[in-house]
Parts: structure tokens; C-alpha cells; sequence
């Protein structure tokens, strides 16, 4: 089952543009998606998935699973920056290890979305507070990730311009950064607007729905592409941390599995769950940590997570994800 | 008068900006989507989805005697995130 | 009503996004849409709004209300500037004053596609011959705002290149400029598909018609940005401009109120003609402006057109006009 | 027939969007899309038309006209290049000759776009197999022009950096330009998912197929301004070049018609085949010429395919040749 | 030789492209969307859409004959519409 | 130290980074984007759909000893695909 679940994920659209980028870094073809040109794309699957969100947000409310979920995902982000920490530290200094134990405590949208187009192709239903649990694991991630830094290099060159403290700086990236406040601005706006403008739901729904599918597909062409151009600075990144790219997504995937099963998720949320547990962010966190953490080596953290978790999610990960959903939720075989 | 050439991150811009004007320069001019290597890496755009942008050029026209005033802001902002900066003679046309 | 009507105005997905541009840039955030992402939703919308107000002027030909609307239109953007002008002469010289009121004179594209998608929301009826009376406002107020700077500034220095008079510079720029020029082409095409080809006109309509709302949200969103980003240069310009800038709105939707009686428009496009006298250009007649009276600040005309009476309109105007409209034409109450 | 056959072509939205775009740079106005809009546009439309391609080509197969037809069409791509040689070099030196030749000999996407609409505004059936035609008529008259310039100029100038041949530069331009690449891997993308996916193909469709014929409109107002700004350059390149502009495409067509008719091809076919052999490349030839050919003035390969032929093809060329076609295949007139 | 830096709003980039060709200069470069801060205030990207544009760089390197008759052209442009520029020396490579 | 300016056309790019590199220049900047007029015509963004391209700007900032290395990888490029390469004096600030 598990095979014919992975080949059914990636014979999708958004899967198979995503190998065509890949494919055309390879073999040296001059093909680009010029900035600002993949921005639109990420900005606009932002809003979508944030409204559509809210659209379902004000349908389910905030009862039943809706708040335990939430807390168990913030818990998550809080909690994987900190085992992972402990596993960089093996090879990495402070600095670096801080950044990319960020990274992974935090989520990707774009796999996500694509975890919602597999579920969908699977028929099975998913809730859109899922959409408030991704929006509120990037900040904590971000959080725990400088008091990392602050623990493992204390005597840390201070920062210019920065009085005394940065946490401004830190809680500004954390909060307000562009990919969080667009998400969590169009979460509230669809919540606002299925509440009091039912109307104008339908209106926006041909932009923010139809067109979602074809645009996703578009930007995993240009993913792709920048995934393959990561895969020279994996080389130099070293075995270690393709190692963990691989492995801590998958320690990441069975403890939220299991956080999943005891919240008694249905299977679809359940995915969701899983795959933001699984996920690496490579939006919002590296912006932060590049601000914040300048010692870091971006090329460890982007590649990490651009260059291996990411591609590995979206072809094997979400459906094998699923498969171990299936096992553990047996209702839902 | 002198030139000033500065490159470095855009995400640092805003402090480079703030440091310009605290040196009372009379002016400048900001160059965005600039990529380019340095001793810290090679920056692109490819990343430019993701907020993280690439380089900025900043051009400043000014006396030398601000010189010691920018050389005062900008350098701690070079030394903590890189990025690099040149002066060269310029007269007005 | 009014209370009620501004409530239902607030809550639609366009007004929402342009507060959430609006809370980024207070808050902080480092929310952004790159140069050129905002230029293509514009080109988007003026091409959008064109071509339908062509298709429906095909339909409603030049008879009955069309062409005394579209005189008066043209009229009002001949006036206004006129008596605007002399309201600035008060506080600002003439270069300044002059550009304001040419501002004013003209319209705001995106102000009168809130209003039709306001009308949609309220179900009321209204004509594609506004559009032509929209896209007919831009170049006169343009015009009569160089008028007055002549008026003003008799002995103004020569214009460099320009021989003896720059009149070639100034109709170029009033009456072909991209906006205005993409606005009349777009409706000029609007009628002539509709009157030869009319089986394309369906294949037009998911591009023009269905992604229209969804556009105007997105721009909204950059629209809030730019518009937040402008408040500290009113602070500059002072209060009189502030002032200015909400005032004459309404005295010039309460002028184009009476004139829309006098026309015996029904309540939409009696509606879509007082937010045409009631918004201000910031689009073409900026640009105009700049190139061809540089002595005034632009920090002064595109900060009141674009940081006051912009939102204004579209927050608080539109609905109010339309309860304006309601107590002036009683029929339609 | 004729002439309403050019009427019709000419009041559809894509052919008078052109015309706008012409206008506007006749007349001087400020209308711009700037770069990179039009890069987005015309990498949809590739991503769109190679999908499309790929599921109609996944339903018909490989059986029938489908192989013949696209044999023919290569071997147009090696022939026209070599005949056009001929008759450019009674005026031209080596290396505009062939940069010229290479041209013709490929393709213009945009022009295939524009006859399959035409079609379907004239209710005829069209295969998907064409789109593979078209994607293989490209890299075979990059080599040709190749060969040709070998021919022409053996003792030229070694290229920096190139070891002894540079065949592999050329063989990158001809087999992996970003155009050519993103056609071929979105027609197979489009056979795999019709194949093995087809619940996703109704999720791609509104975006791929609903929004095609609005961003062709939209790109070809950009492609009338660009045309249009060529036709300076037009005037230096001499009544020879803009002669051959007209004719030989004509003829090409004319070749184009008679081998449609011998391979049995049916009306819809038959035209899509023939605007292949009038057609003459602006995107993936130039670029390529640019980089291998840098002897040859770009402004002639350029102002020849995008300031003549392709206008000349979409306004006049594609009804006329409907016209031929239906004199030739008389079951279809 | 010389290296000529200009820096102005795109609005005028056509007429100082005129300027430049009339005076004979062997070529130009130009650089958009650069953003600014001088004499007449600051200038951003914000209002791109609106077509009016931000600034321009533009490089000429030139002969120093070419100098006066250059000047003559941009400066009443500059004198008017706002704008800097600056002479340096360069060298060929 | 010095500054060396190279304005050529986007597609040879690649090819005068590998120059640079080769040289051991110890950065570069990019910028893309760059519209002009030189010898061989003026290029301009309109057919930046097709993949052809505007011009870059290359700046290096690199010691003296640097430069005929970096002219032996350059100027080939520049004789056969056109471009231009100036340098001049530039201190760090
Ligand atoms: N020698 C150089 N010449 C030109 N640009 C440079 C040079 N060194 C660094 N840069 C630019 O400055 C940016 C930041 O440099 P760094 O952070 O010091 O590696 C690089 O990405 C380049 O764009
Ligand atoms: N001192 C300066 N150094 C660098 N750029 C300047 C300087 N002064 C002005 N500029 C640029 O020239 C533009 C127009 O200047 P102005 O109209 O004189 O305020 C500004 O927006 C800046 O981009
Ligand atoms: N004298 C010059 N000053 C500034 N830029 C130049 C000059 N000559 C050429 N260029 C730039 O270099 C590009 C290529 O030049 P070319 O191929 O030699 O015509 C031109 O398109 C311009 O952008
Ligand atoms: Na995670
Ligand atoms: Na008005
Ligand atoms: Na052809």
C-alpha cells in the first residue's frame, strides 16, 4: 500500500513540476522563474491558505479538538529546536546548531499545502484550524532558536546598534515577519468575512480556490529549481547534516503521529499534524536567523531544509506519513 | 568629494540608511537585487521568495569630512553581518 | 442604516486587506509586494474594468442617460480643480496649489471598482457607461490643473527642451498616459468584441471577470501599505491638508450627488458618479505632475490623495454616499 | 470568405489587445508592462499549452497521423532554414544569413497559441499531438543555423573558452533553453498525470485552460509594443529583409499546406501545421543566435520574426491560410 | 578617460538619453528601480504602479572632450527636475 | 586597491564569473537588469521574455596585482561578445 501511495503522490502535478526543476538544474538547462515572480506565487499561496483557513476556522469554532491541537503543535515547535540542539551540538558550533534546530522546530507552508492537495486527491477530510496550528508553530521555533544561541555563546560580540538586549530585533522577526503576518492576517480576514460577508465568500473563492492547484504546481517548478541549486552546498555541509535532513524529520513524524493519536485526530488532520511536525522551515526562519544569528552558515540551514527535508516530504514523506497514520489510526485503514 | 560604494545585505539596509543620515550625508542612492560573492558566500536571488533578499549597492556623493562620521556607523554593521565598502574621488560634472 | 452600511463595507475582503497593509506597516511588519507585483494587479484592474464597461456599453449604446452623464462628468473634472484651487491658495503656492487640485479633479480607478463591487454586495444596478465616464475625467482635470499653474506662476522658468510652449508634453501626458490610455483601449476592445466576436467574450470572462475580486483584494493589501507608508508626510503637510483632503471629498460627493439627481440616474450609477467627484487621482495625474510641474512636492498631492481621501472613500465614503444617495433619491430607499 | 475569415481573426481580443499595444507606442503613450511580467506570461502560456498538449497527446496516442505528422514537421525545421539560407545570402553575409535562417526554420509559440483559439472560435477539432510538433521544431533549426555558419564562415573566429568545438554549448542552446525545456517537460507532465493521475487534471484546468485566453490577450498587448518598437530597427534592416519577412513565410506555408494535405491531416491539423512552417522564432532562437551566432546583428533575426512575420501571421496569415486549407481539402470548405 | 555617474528620477531617463547621445558620448548604461534620498526628499518604489516610476542610474564612460558639451545638456535637466552628478576618473581594463 | 567596472550582456554572465573566480578576485557584485547603447546597438528589457536578456553590471573591488590576470580572462569575452571594462582607484572606507 505504501508504494502505490508514494506513486500516487508523485505522479500529481505539483510533484512531478517540482522533478522538472530539479531535472532542469541538472542537466543545465537555462530555465528561471525571475524574482519577483516566485514571491507572488508565495505570497499569494499565503493568503489563500490563510482564508481558506479562516473560511473553515469559522465554520468548525473552537471547540472540541480545536484548542488542544493548537497547543500540542505550539509545544512541538518548542520542543523539537531543543532535542534537535542537543544532536547538531554533536558536530556543530553553538551558533550554527541553534540555527538549524530552529529550522526544524518550525514548519513549512508549502509542504503543508501539498499535504492538503494529497489528502484531498485521497478523499479524505481535513479541518482548517490546521491552518491556525501552522500559523502558530514559525514564532516559538524562532524564540527558542535565539535562547539557544544565548545559551551556548553568552560572551556573543553584541549586536550594532542593538541597546543592551535585542529582543525587539528577535520578537519583531518572531511575530511580525512577512510570511506570519500574511498568514495570520488572512486567517482573521477569512474568519471576519465568513462571519459577516457570507456574500463575498463566493467572489473570492475563484481567485483564492480555483486557481490554487495550478499556481502551487507553478511555484514547486521554481522550489524545485532552487532545492537543486542547494545541492552543491549540501556537499560541503557534509554527510552529518544530509544525515539528520533526513532522519530527524522522520523522529519528528512518528512522535507527532503518535501526539495525533492521542488527541484522537481524525486521519486527514492527523496528517497535517504529522507533516508540520516533519517540516523544515525555509521562509520564515532562515529571514530571522539570518538577521539575528549572522555567525550562522545559512548554506547549513537552507540547504537542510530547502535541499533535502523539503523534497523529501513532499515524495515520500507526506504518504509514507500517511501509511504510519493508517497503521496507528486503524479506523482510517 | 568622494564617493562612497557600499554592498552588503539588504536586509541590513535600514540600519546602513540610518547610518547614512547620522553622518549627515546629503544624500544617497540604494541599488536593490544585487547578488555577488564575498568572503562569507555567494548571495542570490533565488531565495528572494522567502524574505531573505539578496545584496543592495548603496552610492553616497558626499564631503570627505563626513567620511569619518559613515566610516563610524557603517563599520560595525560590516564587521557583524559583512558586506563591503570603498571610497574614491568624484567631482560634480 | 449608515451605521449598518459602513459595518457591511468594512467586512468585505477588499476593505479588510487594505487594513491589514495598513496594520503591517504600523505594527512593523516587514510585509512588502515588490515593484513590479502592484503594477501588474493594476494594469490587471484597469484592463479588467475596461474591457466589461466596454461589453456593457455595447449593450447600453449611447442613448438615454449616457452621454449628459458622461458631460457632466467631464464638467465636474473641469470644476472641481477650479474651485479647489482656490481653497489651496489659502496655505500653499500656486505650483502646489495647482497640483492638488488637479488631484482632485481626476479619479481613482481603484475607488470606483470598490464601489461597483460595494453596489454587487448591495445588489443594486448600475451601468458600463460609467466606466467611459470614469476613463473620460482623467485628462481634463490634468489640463486645467496646468492652466492654473500658468494662472499662478506667469514668469515660471522654461521648461528644459520644451520649445516656447509645452503643450505637446503636457496633452501627451493627459491624454496618453498608461493608465488612461489602457483604461479607453480596454473599453474601446470591451465593445468591439462584444458587437463582432461575441463567442470570445466568454472565453474573456474567467480572466476579467472571475479573478476580478480576488485581484482588487490583493492590490488592496499593497494599496494599505503604500497609503500607511504615507502618513508621516502628512504629518509634514500639515492640517490644513489633512483637512482639505477629507472635506472636499465630501463636498464635492455632495455636488455630484445633486448633479446625479439632476441627471435622474438611478441609485448605482448615481452612486459610481458621486465617488467619481468625490476620489482623487493618484495614478496618472501624479506622474503628469511630476514631469510637468516638478516645483510642486509630490510628498503634498500623493500623500492627500493616496494617505487621506483613498481610504477615506473606501472605508467610510462609499457607504455614506450611498446613504446620501438613498435619502436624496427616495425611490430607490 | 476570406476577408470575413480575416475579420473574424481580427476582432477577438488577442488580435485588437496586439493592436493596442502597436498603438500605443505609434501614438507615444507611457504603457509599459515591465520586465519581468512578461517573462511570467509567457512562461504560463508555455506551461500551459505543453500541459494541454500532454493530456490530449495521453488520449490519442501514438497511433495514426500522430508520428508521420511530427516527422514531417522536423524535417520542415531542417529544410526551411536551408532554402531561406539560400535566398538570404544574395543580400547578407554568413553569419546574419544563418542567424536569420535559424529562425524561420523554428517556431513561434505564440503564434500556434493564437490559430488553436482561431480554431476554436471557428468550432474545428485540433490534435494535442501538435503541441509535440511544435516542441520539436525548435531545436533541430538551432543546429542547422549552426552548421550553416560553420559552412559559411569555417575559418571564424575560435569562441573564448570553448575547447576546440563548441558543440556543446550549441547542443545545450538547442536541446535545453529554458523554452523549449519548459514545453517539453510540461507536455509530459500532461501525459503522465491524464495517464496515471486523472482526478488532478480537473484541479489544473482552471488555471491551465480557464485563464489561458485572458493572459494571451495580456501578453500580446506586451508583444505589440515590443513589435512595435522593432519597427525602427525595421527601417535600417532594409526593404529586402521586410520583403523576405512576408514571402518566405508565405511560402513556408504554402509548402506547410501541401505536405498537410499529403499526410491526410484534418483542417485543424492542417492549419496548426501550416502557421509551424509560417512561423518564425523570437524566443528560443534569438537567445540562442545571441550566445553562438554573436557575429550576427540581433536587431535583424529579431525585427524580421517579431516586427513583421508574427504580426503578419496573427492579423493576416492565419485566416488566409485557413482559406488555402480549405481550397485544398475541399471536404473540410 | 572618465566615468560619469548620473542618478535621477526615470520620468526624465528619455531626455537625458537625448543629452548624452547629442553629446557624441561612445555609450551609456542605465540601471532602474533605484531608490534615493536627496535635496527634494526621498524616493521609493511605493508608487511604481502608479507609473511614476523611481529613479535611474546612468553610467557613461567617456572621453574628457566629451565633458562640456555633456554638462551643457544635463545640467538645466538637473537644474529643474532634481537629480546628481558626478566625474570620476577610469581607466580601459 | 581598485575597482573594476564590466557592463556586458546577461547571457555571457557565467562565462566572465569564471573569469573572475580564475582570478582570484576576492568578491564580485552583480547587477542585472542594466539597459544601455554601446557599439554594437542599444539593448534594452523588451525581449527579456524570450531568455535573451538586458546587460549585468559586474563591479570587482581587488588589489593592482590582480588585474592582467582578470584582463586575460576578460577581454576575449568582451572582443568577441562586446561589453565594456573600466578601472579606477578606490580605497576601503
Ligand atoms: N571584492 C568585492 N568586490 C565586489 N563586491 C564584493 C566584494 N566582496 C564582497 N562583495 C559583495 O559584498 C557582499 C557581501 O560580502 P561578504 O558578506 O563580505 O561576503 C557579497 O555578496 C558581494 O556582493
Ligand atoms: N549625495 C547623494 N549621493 C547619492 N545619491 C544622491 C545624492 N543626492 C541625491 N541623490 C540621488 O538623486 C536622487 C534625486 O535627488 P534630488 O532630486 O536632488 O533630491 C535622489 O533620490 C537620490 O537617489
Ligand atoms: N561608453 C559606455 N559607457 C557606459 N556603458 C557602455 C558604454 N559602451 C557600452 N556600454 C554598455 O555596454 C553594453 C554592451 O556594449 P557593446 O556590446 O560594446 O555595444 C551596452 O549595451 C552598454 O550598456
Ligand atoms: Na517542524
Ligand atoms: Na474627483
Ligand atoms: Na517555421
Amino acid at each position: 500500500m505504501d508504494t502505490s501511495l508514494v506513486l500516487q503522490n508523485l505522479l500529481t502535478p505539483p510533484v512531478l513540476f517540482f522533478f522538472l526543476g530539479v531535472i532542469a538544474v541538472l542537466v543545465g538547462s537555462d530555465l528561471e522563474i525571475p524574482a519577483p515572480l516566485p514571491k507572488l506565487f508565495s505570497l499569494y499561496l499565503l493568503l489563500a491558505i490563510g482564508f481558506k483557513g479562516g473560511l473553515e476556522l469559522q465554520h468548525s469554532g473552537l471547540g472540541g479538538p480545536v484548542l488542544p491541537t493548537i497547543a500540542a503543535a505550539v509545544a512541538m515547535s518548542l520542543l523539537v529546536p531543543i532535542y534537535s540542539f542537543a544532536v547538531l551540538k554533536l558536530k556543530l558550533d553553538g551558533f550554527n546548531a541553534a540555527a538549524v534546530a530552529a529550522t526544524y522546530g518550525s514548519i513549512s507552508a508549502v509542504t503543508f499545502i501539498t499535504a492538503e492537495t494529497f489528502l484531498e486527491s485521497q478523499k479524505l477530510h481535513f479541518d482548517g484550524f490546521m491552518v491556525a496550528a501552522l500559523a502558530l508553530m514559525e514564532s516559538p521555533a524562532i524564540i527558542v532558536g535565539l535562547l539557544l544561541v544565548k545559551l551556548a555563546a553568552p560572551a556573543r560580540k553584541q549586536r550594532p546598534g542593538a541597546d543592551g538586549m535585542q529582543w525587539g530585533a528577535v520578537l519583531n522577526e518572531a511575530f511580525l515577519n512577512s510570511s506570519v503576518f500574511l498568514l495570520v492576517g488572512s486567517l482573521v480576514i477569512g474568519v471576519l468575512v465568513a462571519g459577516y460577508s457570507p456574500h463575498s465568500v463566493e467572489k473570492m473563492l475563484p481567485f483564492t480556490d480555483k486557481l490554487f492547484y495550478g499556481v502551487l504546481s507553478f511555484f514547486l517548478l521554481d522550489m524545485g529549481i532552487v532545492a537543486a541549486q542547494r545541492l552543491n552546498d549540501l556537499r560541503r555541509a557534509g554527510s552529518f547534516l544530509i544525515g539528520f535532513a533526513v532522519l530527524m524529520p522522520l523522529c519528528n513524524a512518528l512522535v507527532g503521529a503518535l501526539i495525533a493519536k492521542a488527541l484522537g485526530l481524525e486521519p486527514g488532520n492527523a496528517l497535517l499534524f504529522t507533516v508540520l511536525c516533519a517540516s523544515a522551515s525555509y521562509i520564515a526562519v532562515p529571514a530571522a536567523m539570518r538577521m539575528t544569528v549572522p555567525e550562522a552558515n545559512p548554506s547549513f540551514y537552507i540547504s537542510t531544509a530547502l535541499g533535502v527535508t523539503f523534497p523529501f516530504n513532499i515524495i515520500v514523506g507526506i504518504p509514507l506519513y500517511m501509511a504510519l497514520i493508517n497503521k496507528l489510526l486503524p479506523a482510517a485503514g | 568629494m568622494k564617493r562612497v560604494d557600499l554592498i552588503l545585505s539588504e536586509r541590513e539596509l535600514d540600519a546602513v540608511i540610518k547610518a547614512i543620515e547620522a553622518a549627515e550625508a546629503p544624500g544617497y542612492s540604494v541599488m536593490r537585487h544585487v547578488t555577488g560573492k564575498g568572503p562569507h558566500g555567494s548571495v542570490s536571488e533565488a531565495m528572494d521568495f522567502s524574505g531573505l533578499g539578496a545584496n543592495a549597492h548603496v552610492i553616497v556623493f558626499c564631503e570627505t569630512g563626513i567620511l569619518p562620521k559613515l566610516r563610524e556607523g557603517i563599520q560595525p554593521l560590516l564587521d557583524y553581518y559583512g558586506g563591503v565598502a570603498y571610497v574614491s574621488e568624484a567631482e560634480p560634472l
